[in-house]
């Protein structure tokens, strides 16, 4: 495990650049080599996965035979849309022997289906919370936070294998042992509206408006997540969530391995931080951390 | 040996695809065969005649009949030929019509089926012996186990016709779910009203021996003749002294979440379930009670005013023998706390429906007012959730719990006269009201009980400033909706229990994967099981209301008595049969039998033998297949009859 | 070996006074042989053997059924012997199909090193004219009147000693020497891979060949532990009518079929019916080719787990190796 | 043209026997090639009884009892499906083609599968007797007409 493939997928490359800069540090930090996949491919995203079967497969598929041939066991993938992508089409080659026989026959793909892919909250759930606890430097015991999961990091659960797919806990325990302030709440699953932002943004600045009042009225001084486009939806678009619900939120919104790297004693902007809409200075000035 | 050979034409069903002539013809040449004749219709009475008047005339000792399948008309042909003297087993039929002429269509090919076909029949039926059924006696008690509304009511049946009936139930007091219900549809007569006199004519008719808090050990024996062990457990009350005054159970300063009422509220370590509780007296659970773990406290016993507390008792085997046996062992709701977006059961106000049936109840927890677990209050909006754990493939659960719908609605009408100014609201899939009088019911909850359906499924309850949110769409509205409640009812599916199927295990009847026991034949035999004698009623077999376990308990109960009606019990013939001068007593038959129809018997000489019981011995023939000598053999299917039959097709040449 | 044959002597001197009998190897017609000796009296424990010639599966001796009372022992003697780790084997089968009784048995163990095939001597010298032989661990030397003969004794083991997976003996009351470790993982099924190598026509021939030879003696039937049905066997009877006494290809095959059917399952690969056999017929092939199969689908080698049910006597409602 | 195969079918009385009835009365038409042994169950089956048949001269076996979970007598089948697993694989290791014998499931309702089954086994034995692969005795052949085999007339004079 200490050695694994690496997949950003295109948002960690660009609209969650600090995604990717947080995770890269806590693994770094927790012992773990990530090699980024050479020449990796687009997971297809949604777009493939309506379109058509094969398709979304064969280009999941192209990227863990990437990893085949580099000899990586696992892959990790901290985008739960890639993870998803890549999940699928690894169960896919693995039930169906056809499917895979085809691959390797006509598009020269050939992938390990003994190997795991993980998303980064189920990789760093495989550790020990010593683990974790040995790397804090920074005490975040007054940050109270709730973790927000979203709809592909434990679903669909066949698929996925981890955690609870109505009341997850994975990444609570993580940030718990990071020394955090973790919150129950019961909109850890809910639908942020994801691309329907695009095609139809009141319904999402609906559903997105109600976590963020969830997680208001749960106490939480900051959303913890894990997915570039949950991100996006409750940073980016809070401005705009605010005016359509008439409310006022100015919650910081924070990738969990940020918020993990603050324990470790990264500084904000090493974090990636400073680039969030909704600014987090005045939370971290509370939390008695420097942000130089 | 003489065999006659009658090939049937049936109309032209058989004779349009196969020369039946010639089929006749070539049955002359086989060794054996003394006559052999077609028949337009053998089944009909001139056939029936002919084939009569062939055995008379040419004495006949085995028949070969090509018609159509055994399963149709076998029974038939044994009658022609007990009428014409012959031993009914002597006779094979070759299935000419549904495995011959009617599947195909070249002529001379079928032809030569047919001639194989006859060739084996009469290879077998020359190896065929005569065949005679034994007698049992009867025993004419019957076990009733579960004391339910099923167990009751077949247990009322059978004593009523004058015939000696015990009945056993697990828990101290018979009523079973159905005394934890308020009232009942459709008619919403009280249930207690209904059920309590029934417990009592139980308990006081003079033909039936209640033990309660008690369970069956062990089975043995077959149809007439079961032996059954039934362990009595120690109640540590003397039930003869005991006159259910009921000071000890207000004494006892120890709490448990009372049973009855599901976890409602408490009861003490010595407790009557229920005020109407039968028999009325009160048992001390052992694993709490203080006294039975360290001799302290004991006040039941100085309060006692009869000296009843019997500490020192002890469990008590009885050994009893029955005739039948019927399972009338009920259900219980599934486990819904694996729906995680219901909270998994963190929330005090989403109760299940049999909560819901207690706090409605009038000697429930709350006195029949209602009012919700967490603070006591009276809840405005009362949420009921349908097919939670019915119709559910992804948690494991297919099937229609099929009593969900209409008690839901009688939810809503009692919720409104208790509370006028509540709102009710149903979440549902689709409204099943089937029966009599069930679709005037939920339409009357509608109508005249201003009950607010819902079509859809809720997908996530969660609270929200001390008030429980429930999120879900409505696919007539094709909307997303959200329902703030006080209280939610979840209509938990029914499923059977871990406690029927380890009695299936000892009764080797069989069950299905939820744990509901199977019957014989989903439409001809629904009460009875797969083992003869033991009959299955309520909704240990199905999920099912009241209406329809009563009518199947006194199916049940009709059928004992038909059973039990017999002085004597005539066994199939076809079963297995020891050779016991060529039984070298491996006993692999036995270990293999599934119907525990095998035993060691001890020859004069000290050897032991395999000895198969016919009245348990099914025929299914795995101890003939695992038998090493071949000294085991299935009367009927022998294995010089299996041989003698594919060799009548091997040896002989094709025309 | 000399170590051991004396602690076997102390042995069965101290076993003897708690048993009517004791069975074990004595000296053979010549150097090359032993043969089977039932110790009743103190005296003769001397006549005991323990060498690289003792492959006789004693544990033929052990079904009552097999013999009638009175033949061998009487119903309630109490009986010693020596076993094999392989013939301990045919025990452990014995005992899970309920056929001896382990409470009337007294079992001394080994460690083997395998046993000398003679006849694979046959060709280099007269292996029945032989009247001495010299053997060490690793070497035999073996002298006729005329000639003289020296092997290395691994080249000269049986097959089944070659592919042997229990060196010690398995289930036992007293157990002398040290317990042999195998050294490397041996696949226990080479002979019936041999065989499998052929196509299915040339393997019919193969077979119709062997068993156009076969004379019906039924010395395998005779010498097997677990064929105990003594003279109820299906090969003897009429009724019902499985098999002819005619001796022909056709009808041979039929008969080493059914044995090897009633063997599936139960066969614990001792070998004693090939051994034994006149005509040199590989009949330990069918029943071995069982065992393989049976062990690849339920994980089963008789005769290796005490109280374990066998896979013909069990089942699963889903079978993880049948679809 | 060749002869029809004559295959041996062993079923139980209680799905597959009451299935192929049903096909029967739904008439779905068959090649002529299988000639049914009814029997109560497929537990009822002795290894050896499918092993007479291919060796004294059937072209092919097959075999059909309920679906596992579905036997009449609770857990018959599953006995059987073990006994004829062994057999198969066991059959080439004496020469004889497995591809001869085939089990399978079919319940009463079935009728429709007993067709489709009867159909492709029948082809299947069809392809093996046309290249004459795999018959227990020397040389193959053709019909077991004109063959010697081990049941002679004798078992017939009674």
């Amino acid at each position: 495990m200490s050695k694994l493939g690496y997949f950003p997928g295109c948002s960690l490359e660009h609209s969650a650049l600090e995604y990717d800069q947080s995770s890269r540090y806590v693994c770094r930090k927790l012992g773990i080599e990530l090699v980024e996949l050479p020449d990796w491919s687009c997971c297809g995203a949604h777009a493939a996965h309506h379109t058509q079967h094969k398709l979304a497969c064969a280009l999941s598929a192209r990227n863990l035979s990437i990893a085949t041939t580099l000899g990586l066991g696992s892959v990790v993938a901290p985008c739960p849309a890639c993870y998803s992508g890549l999940k699928f089409a690894q169960t896919a080659l693995k039930n169906d022997p056809q499917l895979k026989e085809k691959f390797k026959n006509e598009l020269k793909l050939d992938c390990n289906a003994e190997g795991k892919v993980f998303s980064l909250v189920e990789l760093l759930s495989q550790l020990a919370p010593e683990t974790l606890k040995a790397q804090v430097k920074v005490d975040l015991g007054e940050l109270k936070v709730v973790a927000y999961y979203g709809c592909l990091l434990v679903r669909p659960p066949k698929l996925v294998q981890f955690d609870d797919p109505e009341n997850p806990s994975s990444m609570d325990d993580l940030l718990t042992a990071a020394g955090v302030q973790m919150l129950p709440w019961d909109y850890k699953v809910q639908c942020c509206g994801a691309v329907l932002a695009v095609s139809n943004p009141d319904i999402q600045l609906k559903l997105s408006g109600d976590i963020l009042q969830m997680a208001k009225l749960a106490g939480a001084e900051a959303v913890a997540v894990a997915c570039p486009l949950c991100h996006a939806n409750l940073d980016l678009r809070q401005a705009q969530i605010n005016k359509y619900c008439g409310s006022k939120f100015k919650l910081p919104i924070l990738y969990f391995t940020q918020v993990m790297g603050l324990a470790f004693g990264a500084s904000p902007k090493e974090l990636g931080i400073d680039k969030h809409m909704v600014a987090a200075g005045p939370l971290l000035s509370k939390a008695g951390i420097n942000q130089a | 040996m003489k065999i006659g050979v009658f090939i049937c034409h049936c109309g032209n069903n058989i004779s349009a695809a196969v020369g039946v002539e010639l089929v006749a013809r070539h049955a002359l040449r086989l060794p054996g065969v003394v006559c052999a004749h077609t028949i337009h219709h053998a089944c009909s009475e001139p056939g029936q005649l002919l084939i009569q008047k062939c055995i008379r005339e040419k004495g006949l000792n085995r028949v070969v009949i090509g018609a159509c399948s055994p399963r149709v008309h076998e029974a038939t042909f044994q009658r022609v030929l007990v009428q014409a003297g012959l031993n009914p087993y002597l006779l094979e039929l070759a299935n000419l019509r549904e495995q011959c002429s009617w599947v195909h269509e070249d002529r001379e090919a079928a032809t030569r089926k047919a001639i194989d076909l006859i060739d084996m029949a009469v290879g077998k039926v020359a190896r065929l012996q005569p065949l005679l059924s034994s007698k049992v006696d009867v025993n004419k008690r019957t076990l009733v186990i579960g004391g339910g509304i099923a167990g009751i009511q077949a247990a009322l049946d059978v004593a009523d016709s004058g015939h000696e009936v015990v009945l056993v139930e697990r828990t101290p007091t018979i009523g079973g779910n159905m005394a934890r219900m308020d009232k009942v549809f459709p008619t919403l007569d009280c249930s207690a009203c209904i059920l309590t006199p029934k417990m009592v004519e139980l308990a006081t008719h003079p033909n039936i021996t209640l033990h309660t808090y008690s369970e069956v050990e062990q089975v043995s024996g077959f149809v007439g003749n079961f032996k059954v062990q039934i362990r009595k457990k120690a109640r540590l009350v003397d039930m003869e002294k005991c006159t259910g005054c009921g000071a000890c159970t207000l004494k006892c300063p120890i709490k448990a979440p009372a049973e009855f009422n599901l976890g409602l509220d408490k009861r003490g370590a010595v407790y009557i379930p229920f005020p109407q509780a039968v028999p009325h007296i009160p048992v001390i659970d052992k694993s709490i009670c203080t006294y039975v773990l360290k001799k302290k406290c004991g006040l039941c016993q100085k309060i006692c005013p009869t000296d009843a507390i019997a500490f020192e008792q002890q469990d008590e085997v009885l050994e009893e023998e029955f005739g039948a046996i019927i399972v009338a062992t009920g259900y219980e709701l599934m486990d819904w706390t694996v729906y995680g977006e219901y909270g998994h059961g963190k929330y005090k106000d989403v109760i299940t429906s049999l909560q819901y049936e207690r706090i409605l109840s009038a000697s429930g927890p709350t006195g029949g007012h209602i009012r919700r677990p967490s603070d006591g209050k009276e809840p405005e909006v009362i949420a009921i959730i349908a097919c939670v754990g019915s119709r559910d493939a992804a948690h494991g659960r297919p099937y229609c719990s099929s009593v969900c719908c209409m008690y839901s609605a009688k939810y809503a009408m009692l919720t409104r006269e208790h509370l006028p100014n509540s709102r009710v609201y149903i979440f549902y899939m689709d409204i099943r009201a089937y029966s009599k009088m069930y679709e005037e019911f939920v339409q009357r909850a509608q109508e005249k009980y201003g009950a607010n359906y819902v079509r859809g499924r809720v997908s996530k309850v969660f609270e929200r400033n001390g008030r429980l949110v429930l999120q879900g769409a409505d696919t007539l509205l094709g909307q997303p909706v959200e329902l703030e409640a006080d209280l939610v009812v979840l209509a938990v599916g029914i499923t059977g229990t871990a406690s029927t199927i380890a009695l299936a295990k000892k009764l080797n009847i069989s069950h299905d994967e939820y744990g509901f026991l199977t019957e014989s034949h989903p439409k001809l035999r629904p009460v009875e099981s797969s083992t003869p004698g033991i009959f299955i009623a309520g909704a240990c077999q199905s999920p099912k209301d009241i209406p329809l376990t009563v009518a199947q308990a006194s199916s049940a109960a009709s059928k004992v008595l038909g059973l039990i009606s017999h002085d004597k019990l005539e066994t199939s013939p076809l079963v297995a049969e020891v050779n016991i001068r060529r039984c070298v007593g491996c006993f692999r038959c036995l270990d293999v039998c599934p119907f525990s129809a095998i035993e060691e018997q001890v020859l004069r000489d000290g050897s032991k033998v395999a000895r198969v019981n016919p009245a348990l011995c099914q025929g299914c023939g795995l101890c003939s297949a695992i038998c090493p000598p071949a000294a085991i053999a299935l009367s009927g299917f022998t294995d010089d009859q299996l041989i003698s039959q594919m060799e009548g097709l091997c040896s002989q040449n094709p025309v | 070996m000399s170590e051991l044959l004396n602690e076997l002597k102390e042995k069965v001197a101290g076993v003897l006074p708690k048993v009517t009998c004791f069975i074990g190897y004595g000296a053979g017609f010549d150097p090359l042989r032993v043969a089977p000796v039932f110790i009743r009296k103190t005296e003769d424990i001397d006549r005991l053997q323990w060498n690289r010639f003792c492959v006789h599966n004693l544990a033929t001796y052990l079904p009552p059924h097999k013999y009638p009372p009175g033949f061998l022992f009487e119903a309630d003697e109490k009986i010693g012997i020596l076993l094999k780790g392989c013939d301990s084997r045919s025990v452990v089968q014995l005992l899970q199909e309920g056929i001896i009784d382990r409470r009337k048995l007294v079992i001394i163990g080994l460690p083997c090193w395998g046993m000398i095939d003679v006849t694979k001597l046959q060709g280099r010298i007269d292996i029945n004219k032989v009247n001495r032989v010299e053997l060490d661990e690793q070497t035999i030397m073996v002298f006729t009147n005329q000639a003289e003969v020296s092997a290395d004794v691994s080249e000269l083991l049986y097959d089944k000693c070659k592919a042997c997976q229990h060196p010690n003996t398995l289930i036992y009351d007293e157990f002398m020497g040290e317990k042999r470790e195998l050294t490397k993982d041996i696949e226990p099924f080479t002979q019936v891979s041999q065989l499998e190598q052929m196509g299915l026509s040339a393997r019919a021939e193969f077979w119709d060949k062997q068993f156009a030879r076969c004379i019906r003696c039924k010395a395998c039937r005779n010498v097997c532990p677990l064929c105990y049905c003594q003279n109820q066997c299906l090969l003897d009877t009429r009724v019902p009518h499985w098999t002819k006494e005619r001796v022909d290809a056709q009808s041979n095959r039929w008969f080493h079929l059914i044995r090897a059917f009633h063997l599936a399952g139960r066969c614990t690969d001792c070998g004693e019916c090939a051994r034994v056999c006149p005509m040199n017929i590989p009949i330990n092939l069918l029943p071995m080719k069982m065992n393989q199969e049976l062990f690849e689908l339920f994980n089963w080698r008789a005769g290796t787990r005490e109280g374990e049910k066998p896979p013909l006597m069990s089942f699963q409602l889903e079978e993880e190796k049948i679809s | 043209m060749q002869p029809e195969p004559r295959i041996i079918g062993f079923l139980c009385h209680w799905c597959s026997y009451a299935g192929a009835d049903m096909a029967g009365t739904s008439r779905m038409k068959q090649p002529a090639s299988v000639r049914i042994v009814r029997l109560p169950c497929t537990g009822r089956i002795n290894p050896l009884l499918p092993l007479k048949a291919l060796m004294d001269g059937a072209d092919g076996v097959l075999i059909s009892g309920c679906h596992p979970g579905d036997c009449h007598y609770r857990e018959g089948n599953l006995y059987a499906r073990r006994k004829l697993e062994l057999l198969h694989r066991f059959l080439p290791f004496v020469g004889i083609e497995p591809k001869r014998l085939r089990y399978v499931w079919v319940s009463a309702s079935e009728g429709a599968r007993w067709q489709t089954i009867v159909e492709e086994f029948t082809q299947q034995v069809r392809e093996l007797n046309q290249t004459l692969e795999g018959y227990p005795s020397e040389g193959g052949k053709a019909s077991f007409s004109n063959e010697d085999n081990v049941s002679s007339s004798e078992d017939k004079s009674f």
